[in-house]
């Protein structure tokens, strides 16, 4: 196992590459998904409101 | 076909129909794609284990220069054919395609570092790529500095094309300006004439990262549709608040204005 | 006729008002005479890099004066008067682009030789700097005009100007400093100024179009 | 001018900005000699319709109608009959007054009378004095002189009288009725007595027309 982190000596290029691009991924993944999530949600909740307004 | 989409409430509908199945084609392919990458396929014969870079630089690349070619047709259909949906796909595009140039700059300088002995060499790629990601910035501060939305989103999408017609020229210069200057940079690309067993993973790391940005792109235009409805909606509530004089007329103002609204977007 | 009479209002306002030429040779002056005071006084490291100072020099003096090509217009009303002229927008933004070389691209090629004895270039050089800088500077004018364009609305579009321009003066300060250098490495420049010229006209048939559909949206 | 029927129609404007409907369904009819004034409150889209009338702002619905053409198939032609007055003065203060006006007549390939356009706004002895000397009513007339200078058919002004003294706007009174008299139109957004007789009123947001009496 130590010699597949050892990556043939160049671990400290290769380890960090991978980090940082899987680590943008999934940032870059979540916080899409969650904007929309809760934007949806605020924007369904709003028309909802609005329209009970509207009634009386 | 063009207007198929071009209902807000039916492109939600068709993405969060697709959005599962590429969330499992993007996981699996990830997964697939860095056991590979990491473990089976093959060292360099010269660069060692250093290569392996390459299948997170190359598709990284790839989606920079993709994010960018989407944000610059998205703005042509939004500018020419008046596309309602288009300008939120470019606006969304463009963080994407940006995150993707920087992070194929990061792992350019970490890729050569062993070869180059410094951090950041001016190679023809590494320099156009940088020009890239000076154009997302513009693109993007552009957005952020206008507060009208239908203004911002023309502007940039004018700005977006003006970009597009010279990403091309930057390149040809840029390549033109290295050749001057340096002999060809020993970062090979990989051609076909690498084996396949790097072949394999490299491909589906690019299915991995192509299916992810699908994936993200819906959500970021799912996300700007729904801010977008919300602004519209606060506008309505204060259009109902004003005073007196608006009042009696304010009702019939905002139905016709929705009706306006409705048939104008 | 009328087409003149802009670019004559044009350049006759820079003149009386803060007089934008001096300014912006000034300013390249200032710029060029940083570097030997960053680098130090060693002749032959200056001689080798004067083309490429006075050239990125020059197209941030240039840049410096474009954010003013609509924004007074649009804030004193005279914007919309131009939009509402018989001229089409695009001949505007033609003479206002055609103004601001006059006015800044000019001063600045007039000027160059001067800045490149400072840096101690070598005489066979001032020449095709001069004439570089001459095919070049109309592309900076009209790509700019697309810069000023975009954010003649936003309130500090200065900072932001640059930021959305520089990138497309690329390939211009590239083939701009490559027609210098190679006169001074005694190769054929012939092939750069091509390019350069190309790149001008390919502003000239793009700049226009574009800035004039961002002054409408501007003004809507 | 010519004496010909020249006729300014709007048919269903609507008008929508940055998200918000500003007004809709709204129509007008304007001829030659007859003005049109625009009341209502802040906001209401008084001089959104000025700015979509003159061509700068395209409708969201509806059209507008120049003699019965649509003004989209040949805005060139229409926009040259048109002189618009906004907020701003449109002067460039380092110019002096005349050159101000002279500028815009090169611009629309007329000869224009400057002399006789200071002359009749009051501005002959300091028609050589840049702009940025004169005080807020002397601009407004000369941005008047502008509209003296060179003849067309329809003004677009946008509250005319704001910041003129007593002599000004009795000034602006006259020009505005010489110009009906000679056959022109006239469409002004205001929040004062602009002292047009029988102008026609449009009530802006809501869009109702009351014709005649002295507004």
């Amino acid at each position: 196992m130590s010699e597949f982190l050892h990556m043939g000596g160049y671990a400290v290029f290769v380890w960090p590459a991978y980090v940082a691009v899987m680590g943008v991924v999934v940032i870059l993944g979540i916080q899409s998904w969650r904007s929309q999530k809760t934007l949806t949600a605020e924007a369904a909740r709003l028309k909802q409101t609005m329209g009970e307004e509207e009634q009386h | 076909m063009m207007h198929r989409f071009a209902n807000p409430t039916r492109f939600v509908r068709l993405a969060d129909r697709m959005l599962p199945w590429l969330f499992i084609v993007t996981l699996g392919s990830f997964a697939v794609g860095l056991y590979m990458a990491l473990i089976t396929s093959p060292p360099d014969y010269q660069q060692g284990d250093s290569v392996r870079i390459m299948y997170v630089h190359a598709p990284s690349a790839w989606m920079g220069l993709f994010g960018y070619m989407v944000l610059a047709g998205a703005s042509f259909a939004s500018l020419v054919w008046r596309h309602p949906l288009a300008d939120a796909a470019a606006k969304a595009s463009a963080p994407i395609g940006a995150a993707f140039t920087g992070l194929a700059l990061l792992t350019g300088s970490l890729w050569g570092q062993p070869m180059w002995g410094t951090w950041w060499v001016w190679d023809a790629r590494l320099t156009s790529m940088l020009v890239l990601f000076f154009l997302y910035l513009g693109y993007m501060a552009l957005w952020s500095a206008i507060e009208d939305r239908q203004k911002a989103s023309k502007a940039a999408a004018i700005l977006a094309l003006v970009g597009a017609i010279n990403v091309p020229i930057i390149k040809f210069s840029v390549d033109w300006w290295n050749t001057l200057h340096q002999p060809a940079s020993i970062m090979r690309q990989g051609g076909p004439s690498m084996d396949s067993a790097m072949l394999w993973p490299l491909g589906i790391m690019f299915v991995a990262f192509n299916a992810y940005y699908a994936m993200v792109l819906m959500w970021r235009i799912k996300a700007e549709l729904a801010a977008r409805k919300i602004e519209t909606l606060r506008y309505n509530q204060a259009a109902r608040q004003e005073g007196p004089a608006a009042r009696q007329e304010g009702p019939a103002a905002r139905q016709e204005g929705q009706a306006v609204l409705e048939e104008g977007s | 006729m009328a087409f003149f009479a802009l670019i004559g209002r044009e350049v006759r306002l820079a003149w009386r008002q803060g007089n934008s030429s001096a300014m912006a040779v000034t300013f390249f002056l200032v710029a060029v005479t940083l570097f030997p005071l960053g680098i130090g006084p060693e002749l032959s490291v200056l001689a080798r890099i004067s083309a490429g100072v006075i050239w990125v020099a020059a197209l941030l003096s240039a840049l410096l004066t474009l954010d003013r090509l609509f924004q007074q217009d649009f804030e004193d009303g005279s914007l919309d008067l131009l939009a509402l002229a018989p001229m089409p927008m695009e001949l505007i933004v033609l003479a206002k682009s055609i103004a601001h070389w006059l006015t800044t691209g000019l001063p600045l090629v007039v000027a160059a030789p001067l800045l490149a004895v400072l840096l101690n270039m070598d005489s066979g050089g001032l020449g095709i700097l001069m004439l570089s800088l001459a095919i070049g500077t109309p592309a900076l004018s009209l790509t700019g005009a697309i810069g000023a364009a975009l954010t003649v609305t936003v309130r500090r579009g200065g900072v932001l100007m640059p930021l959305l321009i520089l990138p497309l003066y690329v390939p211009t300060l590239i083939f701009g400093v490559g027609a210098v250098d190679a006169v001074l490495n005694n190769i054929v420049a012939g092939p750069n100024l091509l390019y350069l010229g190309a790149l001008s006209l390919v502003a000239l048939a793009l700049a226009p179009f574009a800035a004039a559909a961002a002054i409408r949206l501007a003004l809507e | 001018m010519e004496a010909h029927k020249l006729t300014l129609q709007g048919r269903g404007l609507a008008c929508v900005r940055s998200g918000r409907p500003v007004f809709s369904g709204l129509d007008f009819s304007l001829h030659s000699g007859q003005a049109l004034v625009l009341r209502g409150p802040n906001g209401s889209g008084k001089s959104t319709l000025l700015r979509l009338v003159a061509g700068l702002l395209v409708p969201a619905a509806g059209s507008i109608l120049w003699s019965d053409a649509s003004i989209a198939e040949d805005p060139d032609e229409y926009r040259a009959n048109i002189h618009y007055l906004g907020h701003q003065t449109g002067l460039k203060t380092a110019l002096t007054v005349a050159e101000n006006i002279a500028f815009w007549a090169q611009l629309y390939g007329v000869e224009a009378a400057v002399e006789e356009s200071c002359a009749r706004l009051g501005l002959a002895r300091i028609a050589d004095l840049p702009v940025k000397y004169l005080s807020q009513g002397q601009q407004r007339r000369t941005a008047l002189a502008r509209l003296v200078a060179m003849p067309l058919p329809l003004w677009l002004l946008d509250e005319p009288n704001v910041g003129l003294d007593d002599f000004s706007n009795k000034v602006l009174q006259d020009l505005m009725a010489e110009h009906l008299a000679s056959g022109g139109m006239i469409m002004a957004a205001t929040h004062t007595e602009l002292g047009i007789a029988h102008a026609a009123v449009l009530n802006l947001p809501g869009g109702s027309m009351q014709n005649s009496g002295a507004r």
